[in-house]
């Protein structure tokens, strides 16, 4: 009996084994929650669609022409990550905007602490988001550029230097809301890391025009 | 030592003088020994088995419709709420852990002292302590709300990475009760191995003998098995003793270690113990008094073991109450204020008031009349001091359990509970489902230990008649 | 049925006899224990006050066994708590510390452990002396001995005694008391 | 009259037994290589909507996960990209790819792509990016080695244990915070002098005590020895007193 | 297996213990007892050691009283339960309980002394502090404090009239549903001002008296219904007037069953000793509380009688068997006395080793454990220091090695060994007593944790209480048999078998 039993024993481990394969094996069944109490709860969740809402989205704007309460969140400040006032409501402000009424500012806006702090922020956010395309240098060699259609523009080109035809807060809005094949970055990049960025390409600018001495403003 | 003759209606008399009551009435032989209980199991079942056991089948199934209707439910369809999360619930485990005291202590407390009467008393008490034990279990077990989880009590390595609070009662709770079922288990069984030969013995070939005869192992009566077999029973006996203190104590922990006034109180180990035994004892007489009508068994079970436990109800009700005066007198004497109002409130001005007079009436002041012999001996009074027990017993631990948590420090957390419909049918089918239990139990299995009262017969003494020669 | 000789060549298991009382098979167990048989037994319905001695059997092992039992019990809940909340998971509730000085709190379950391995010890220990179950026996056989579990007293001496033999051992039981003397196949 | 049950019934509870030990170890064992998250979550790797592959973006292109991941500094999840982020370059790179159709597709309607989400905690555990990034937790210590998957897949359990061996010994997991996008770096990499002077700064401590007692506890002699785990961690989590909550409101509120 | 005994083989009027067999050691326990007990007389008579031999003597007391309290309880328990195996030790038991009356004498420096009664029980010195401070206070404060009430009243007087004024006022123009709320409001105001102006609220020296007390030791006034000197003079005299009534009766129907075999008595003794057991679990209970519970008075314990009990039962128990091997060395109670009555004197033994360390551990283990202010006290007390050492042993050789050793049947069994458990025991006790009443001496008595040099008065004490209670004891096994010898149960118990 012990003889069938150890041989029925090995015969069904194998098919335990054969239909449950070992760890770690790649598949396309999702996670087995073994006991699933309460791991999945009705409530609106990062990026998750909701039936709750008509629209099926979980991720509500403010409704039209209201200001959240207590949007200011005490002790986080927009200058540490926090979104700034306004933001929310698309404040027409230089500072979020880049622009003074129908015009592109120039200069950083009196929200923003210029400093070493703000370029190596600005340093930062570029390497991210902009060296893609741009290349670390600005010069528009970036990794993308091999396979972009049209040259990428260089940050050095002379219309971009020139401060007249591009003063900061028209590199500001460019980067929030894109432009020609450039896509928009402004939900990406925060408003202030923008004008760190903004900050840094005008350093890198003129690292480049200054034979390389970066200068804080 | 007396000669074997005794009649029940002599041993209704009580016992003349100092001479010893016989164990076994009217000088019955083994074999009608044998015959009588295993009858019970051989024959058809009376008409009153029919009778009680089709309503508590009814009333175990209301028991499996309400815990149904919970689980699938939420626990909320349970009145217990803030203040009062432990409601009902836990005053009934309490309550049956209680009751299924009595047949491990019979068995074991008894076998040590060596008191010989109870080989009739104690496989059916022994019984009724595994089945009041489930239905113990089922209260904390659905306490918790989603009971399948409740493997997260158990020490397992998890890929959680924690472990259980080994310093809390109620993981304690989880290992005292689970122990003492175990060890009731083996107690019981062991002890059952003999009679199940016995039936298999008297079998005809078939499913029957089948049955019977795997549970009695082969089980042959050689002196060279009994010899480990009795010393194995005794062993079992000097554990479970303590066992059987230490799982109500530690009970009793779940209330004593906390720091809330009423609870809080170290003569509580003890106190519960004994009312424990109080409760157990009380509800071994309340099934056993009808059951040796029913089938007959007044010469195995006679009156004298209803005096004996008639006397332990006694006694361990007056240990109940010095520990109900002790907790009285020392919430006077601590001067702790707090202690001193949980006890204002239960006795004197809280919502449950009524409750504390119940219980100590049915606790303290009902079994007193056993101090009278004509109360021991008249059936009837037995029988109504036991059920006031019972629902005494009960009383005990609402109040401690309710008007304490009702009635904490802060005013204005206070709260009342009352139990909900869910609440009081799932306790209802609690008794339906032990007396089912205990329905079947005397249908298949031999309700009095054959051989054991065999032992206790004078002419089982290897000696008996030595002397006349 | 009573002890015919059979062609097989296996000796038989035994003789089994009956005896009236408690009292005359105590007395005849003496007398087989002083005639000096090893593999024999006495079978009773209940255990016979005395009997290991008028048997010249010794005290039972098991208690020794429960005892290592138990206290690997004890060692197991101690091992247990103090891993646990001790080293894998130390945490401090109930104001307690997580080191040894609150091994109060480990004793309940230290206590309970120990109880249940004992009673382990104490089921697998009685069965495994004395080989149980078994559910086939050569004196099951005989319609006599199922009377063992009722208010027959039976003293069986088995054919692998070297004192054995069918006649002598036959005449031997007769005449330390025994109501009836029946040799018992073993039928396999 | 024989014997009611048959010889062989003798042995068979031993047997019995046997086989049901047997059976109760087999069935622990496969509990506890099966019931685990090492089990039932590693190696999840859905089909996304759209083949996306991180080897190509990251490795290749050398993008940082931020560009995608844009607020996972900053916010408890780490966000997965809208269309628009993909559309920064595909509108124009592999604009034809019919992989990319759902990215064109998505553009059009304004439905966002439904990306599998792959890592799910249970809804009861409040898990926080940013928290983590910032104490210098890698990447890839959760999501393992993402710069070379083609395809993503669940590579770590995830199960609360796993997380509870980290906040019990974060020193086994930190790293400096420049490096935590990084999913390549190794301590032995590390530039032992620039590492305890940024350490220093962080702290607030100075550089030659730091040095000195870290010599000391980790027993190195030249400055150009490779650094260990144990060395980097253990200096951080000194330096930082990065204390992670052992108790059950850590992650559960 | 030993044959049937039957009692026809004893000599019908019992043994008697000849006294003159061991005038030996009765005259020396005599003059050891009677030198010693001068000697404490005479620290007693010394102002400046009486409080700290107080405690001494307290010590040697209560043990003693432990033992024969122990010893009466197992007369009862062994009436009670209708027993039939101890008939043969019966008499020792009681014996040992005769020593109960005797035990007040030794309890006189408590009740004649004030001082070493101040000493000990620290309740009856600040309570009558308390007391005649609060007299002091109200007798000065009678009149400034019934000025404060006159002026009280008065501004009472004058806030009542308004309220009501404006209350008569508003009624005028008031709906019915407002007139019904402001005569309410009306009566409440007038009901509280007629409070406050009555004479009963009027200070008097009493009321002022209890204010006083109660603000000064408010436990101690709670608790001035049982803590009173009245009261404590009262339970004191009674608690030995009821153990003395009830262990003389006990042996009284013993002893003259001796004479004329008379199984009634036993049936007597039976039912009377039911009755009894209720008021000796009292009496214990409010003993124990009342000598060392009251050594703190803030300190209190539901279980502190169970746990006095169980000590008191397990060794006299020891005792028990220790007098036992002792006479029977001398030659008596060879017939009637087998080593069955060893075993079960010895599972008796462990069953209350067991139940000691339950009750102790219980009451160490709430306290420990729910950590109130309140209750630690006596825990912390004796936890510091070399206390701490005193406590570990108490629970490794108080309960763990007798446990173990009385594992085993072999020695319960064999006498010599079961003698030396209990010696074992007796030991133990003395450590437990010792434990419970010595270190409350230091911080008493304002003298750090121990008394230096103070161990001397506890060895004297001891000596001197337990020499003269050992010869009043062997003088008394000597009067009468040494077991019932008629007792109808005799047989039974010489034939016992386990």
């Amino acid at each position: 009996m012990i003889k069938y039993f150890l041989i029925c024993f090995v015969l069904a481990g194998l098919l335990v084994v054969a239909a449950a394969l070992v760890r770690g094996v790649r598949t396309d069944l999702p996670p087995w929650e073994i006991f699933p109490d309460m791991d999945r709860q009705f409530k609106v969740r990062f990026q998750q669609p909701s039936s709750f809402f008509a629209d099926g989205v979980a991720a509500r704007l403010p409704v039209a022409g209201t200001v959240p309460m207590g949007y200011e969140i005490p002790g986080k400040p927009a200058a540490r990550g926090g979104i700034a006032p306004g933001a929310f409501t698309h404040a027409a402000d230089y500072y979020n905007t880049g622009r003074f009424g129908e015009f592109f500012g120039d200069g950083m806006p009196g929200e923003i602490a210029v400093g070493q702090e703000l370029l190596a922020r600005g340093r930062a956010r570029f390497d991210i988001n902009c060296a893609p395309c741009h290349g670390t240098a600005g010069n528009g060699m970036g990794a993308v550029s091999k396979y972009w259609a049209t040259p990428i523009t260089s940050l050095h080109d002379p219309r971009i230097l020139d401060r007249a035809q591009t003063p900061d807060g028209a590199l500001f809005f460019t980067i929030t809301h894109g432009k020609g094949l450039m896509g928009p970055y402004g939900g990406n990049i925060t408003v202030r890391d923008r004008w760190a960025i903004v900050a840094y390409v005008r350093s890198l600018q003129m690292s480049q025009s200054a034979g390389g001495v970066a200068q804080a403003e | 030592m007396p000669n074997g003759t005794t009649t029940a209606d002599e041993a209704m008399k009580g016992p003349q003088g100092v001479a010893r009551e016989p164990l076994v009435l009217n000088n019955r032989s083994m074999n009608w020994i044998t015959e009588r209980i295993c009858g019970v199991v051989e024959n058809r079942q009376p008409l009153l088995w029919w009778v009680l056991f089709l309503p508590s089948l009814a009333l175990a199934g209301l028991l499996a419709f309400c815990l149904v209707y919970l689980v699938s439910t939420g626990v909320g369809v349970w009145g217990n709420n803030q203040p009062v999360a432990w409601g009902w619930a836990i005053t009934n485990f309490v309550f049956w852990i209680g009751i299924g005291h009595a047949g491990t202590l019979i068995s074991a407390i008894l076998f040590l002292m060596r008191q010989r009467w109870r080989t009739s008393i104690n496989r059916a008490a022994e019984a009724m302590t595994l089945f009041a034990v489930m239905c113990a279990g089922i209260f904390p077990v659905f306490h918790v709300g989603r009971f399948w989880m409740a493997w997260f009590l158990a020490p397992i390595p998890n890929a959680n990475a924690i472990w259980q609070n080994f310093k809390s009662p109620l993981l304690w709770d989880v290992f005292a009760v689970s122990t003492y079922f175990i060890v009731s288990v083996i107690f019981w069984y062991l002890g059952l191995v003999p009679d199940l030969a016995t039936i298999r013995d008297r079998c005809k070939p078939g499913i029957k003998k089948l049955l019977y005869g795997m549970f009695a192992l082969g089980w042959r009566g050689g002196n060279r098995h009994w010899r480990h077999y009795e010393m194995g029973y005794l062993l079992l006996a000097a554990l479970s003793t303590p066992l059987v203190l230490s799982v109500h104590s530690v009970v009793s922990f779940d209330f004593a270690t906390s720091v809330v006034p009423g609870w809080h109180t170290t003569i509580f180990p003890p106190y519960f113990v004994a009312g424990a035994i109080f409760g157990g004892f009380a509800m071994v007489l309340t099934l056993m008094i009808p059951a040796r009508a029913i089938y007959g068994l007044q010469d195995l079970i006679t009156h004298k073991h209803v005096d004996n436990m008639a006397k332990i109800i006694l006694l361990t009700g007056s240990i109940v109450g010095y520990a109900y005066i002790m907790e009285l007198f020392i919430a006077w004497y601590g001067g702790n204020k707090f202690e001193s109002d949980a006890f204002h409130m239960r006795i004197l001005s809280g919502p449950y008031t009524t409750y504390y007079y119940c219980m100590f009436f049915c606790n303290v002041i009902s079994p007193q009349i056993f101090w009278f012999r004509w109360a021991r001996h008249n059936l009837w009074v037995v029988m109504a001091v036991c059920m006031c027990v019972n629902a005494g017993m009960w009383f005990e631990r609402f109040v401690i359990i309710v008007t304490t948590l009702a009635r904490d420090f802060v005013p204005g957390a206070w709260g009342f509970y009352k139990a909900t419909w869910v609440e009081k049918s799932t306790f209802l089918g609690t008794f339906g489902f032990f007396l089912m239990c205990f329905l079947l139990f005397l249908r298949f299995l031999p309700v009095i230990a054959v051989g054991e009262v065999k032992g206790v017969l004078p002419e089982s003494n290897p000696h008996h008649g030595d002397d006349e020669h | 049925m009573n002890g015919t000789a059979t062609a097989t060549a296996k000796p038989p298991f035994g003789y089994l006899a009956e005896f009236e009382s408690v009292r005359a098979v105590y007395k005849a167990a003496e007398k087989v224990r002083d005639a000096g048989f090893k593999h024999w037994d006495v079978h009773s319905p209940f255990p016979i006050h005395g009997m290991d001695e008028a048997m010249g059997l010794g005290r039972s092992v098991l208690s020794w066994l429960v005892f290592f039992g138990g206290a690997t019990g004890a060692l197991t809940a101690f091992i247990l708590q103090g891993f646990t909340q001790i080293a894998l998971y130390p945490t401090i509730v109930q104001g307690k510390p997580a080191n040894l000085n609150t091994i109060p709190a480990f004793f309940p379950v230290i206590f309970e452990l120990t109880i249940l391995f004992s009673a382990f010890t104490v089921l697998f220990g009685i069965m495994g002396l004395n080989q149980l179950p078994r559910l086939n026996h050569p004196l099951f056989s005989s319609k006599n001995f199922c009377r063992f579990s009722d208010d027959g007293f039976f003293i069986v001496i088995e054919g692998r005694d070297s004192k054995f033999s069918k006649e002598k051992t036959k005449a031997f039981l007769e005449e330390i008391g025994a109501k009836e003397v029946e040799l018992v196949e073993d039928d396999a | 009259m024989g014997n009611f049950f048959p010889r062989w019934s003798n042995l068979l509870p031993l047997k019995l037994a046997f086989c049901l030990v047997v059976l109760g170890l087999a069935v622990a064992c496969a509990m506890a290589y099966y019931f685990t998250p090492k089990y039932t979550r590693v190696g999840y790797m859905p089909s996304q909507p759209v083949a996306f592959d991180h080897s190509i973006h990251v490795t290749q292109l050398g993008l940082d996960c931020r560009y995608c991941h844009s607020f996972v500094e900053e916010s408890p999840h780490s966000n997965v990209p809208t269309t628009q982020t993909c559309y920064n370059c595909h509108s124009v790179v592999q604009k034809d790819n019919p992989k990319l159709a759902p990215v064109h597709e998505s553009m059009e309607t304004g439905e966002p792509i439904h990306w599998v989400q792959i890592h799910q905690p249970p809804d009861y555990v409040f898990f926080n990016h940013s928290v983590h990034i910032a104490r210098g937790v890698s990447c890839q210590r959760c999501h393992g080695q993402v710069d070379e998957m083609e395809t993503v897949y669940h590579a770590e359990p995830h199960s609360m244990g796993w997380c509870l061996n980290c906040h019990r010994a974060p020193e086994k997991h930190l790293r400096p915070q420049r490096e935590v996008f990084n999913l390549t770096w190794k301590p032995e990499d590390e530039d032992r002098e620039t590492f305890y002077r940024e350490t220093a700064d962080l702290a607030g401590l100075s550089y030659e005590e730091l040095l000195g007692a870290s010599r000391e506890k980790f027993g190195f002699e030249e400055m150009d020895e490779p650094m260990s785990q144990r060395e980097v961690g253990g200096v951080l989590k000194e330096a930082w007193g990065v204390s992670p909550p052992e108790g059950c409101a850590g992650c559960h509120r | 297996m030993s044959a049937h005994k039957s009692v026809k083989d004893l000599p019908e009027d019992g043994e008697k213990f000849d006294i003159k067999k061991v005038s030996k050691l009765l005259g020396m326990l005599f003059s050891v007892g009677i030198l010693t007990t001068i000697a404490c007389a005479v620290i007693f008579l010394n102002q400046e050691w009486r409080a700290t031999m107080a405690y001494s003597w307290l010590f040697a007391f209560i043990f003693f009283f432990t033992l024969a309290l122990g010893g009466l309880f197992w007369t009862l328990l062994h009436n009670a339960t209708n027993s039939g195996w101890g008939v043969a030790v019966r008499r020792l038991m009681e014996n040992l309980g005769l020593m109960l009356p005797w035990l007040f004498v030794f309890a006189l420096p408590f009740v004649v002394i004030p001082d070493v009664r101040g000493a000990l029980w620290e309740w009856m010195g600040e309570r009558r502090e308390m007391i005649s401070e609060a007299e002091d206070y109200a007798a000065s404060h009678l009149e400034t404090e019934t000025a404060e009430w006159e002026e009280k009243v008065r501004e009472a007087r004058a806030r009542f009239s308004e309220v009501r004024s404006g209350i008569e006022s508003g009624m005028a123009k008031a709906t019915p549903g407002e007139k019904a709320f402001l005569q309410e409001k009306l009566d409440a105001e007038t009901a509280a001002f007629d409070a406050l102006k009555s004479e009963d609220a009027a200070p008097t020296v009493e009321s002022i008296k209890a204010h006083h007390m109660k603000e000064s030791n408010v436990l101690l006034y709670n608790k001035g219904g049982f803590l009173n000197m009245g009261f404590w003079f009262f339970r004191f005299i009674a608690y030995f007037v009821i153990l003395t009534l009830l262990i003389r009766f006990l042996r009284g129907l013993s002893v003259r069953q001796d004479a004329d075999g008379d199984e009634k008595r036993t049936m007597l003794a039976r039912r009377m000793s039911c009755g009894f057991l209720p008021l000796f679990a009292v009496v214990t209970t409010f003993a124990v509380i009342d000598w060392l519970m009251c050594l703190d008075y803030t300190w209190f314990s539901t279980m502190w009688g169970v746990y006095l009990f169980a000590g008191s039962a397990l060794s006299s128990m020891a005792v028990l068997v220790l007098v036992l091997t002792y006479l029977r060395n001398l030659g008596y109670l060879r017939d009637v006395v087998t080593e069955e009555h060893y075993h079960i004197m010895g599972k008796l033994m462990h069953a209350f080793v067991i139940f000691w360390a339950y009750i102790s551990f219980s009451q160490y283990f709430l306290i420990w454990y729910a950590n109130i202010t309140e209750e630690t006290r006596f825990f912390l007390m004796r936890n510091t220091g070399h206390w701490n050492t005193v406590s570990i042993l108490l629970v490794v050789c108080h309960f763990f090695i007798p446990f173990l050793a009385l594992l085993q049947k072999r020695v319960k069994t064999t006498p010599r060994l079961l003698c030396a458990v209990s010696l074992w025991m007796i030991a133990m006790h003395i450590i437990d007593m010792y434990w419970i009443v010595i270190p409350e001496r230091g911080p008493s008595l304002g003298a750090g944790v121990v008394v230096p040099g103070a161990i001397f008065f506890d060895v004297l004490a001891f000596t001197a209480v337990g020499a003269l209670l050992a010869y009043i004891f062997l003088r008394s096994l000597g009067k009468d048999s040494l077991y019932p010898c008629r007792d109808p149960r005799l047989e039974e118990s010489i034939n016992l078998m386990n």
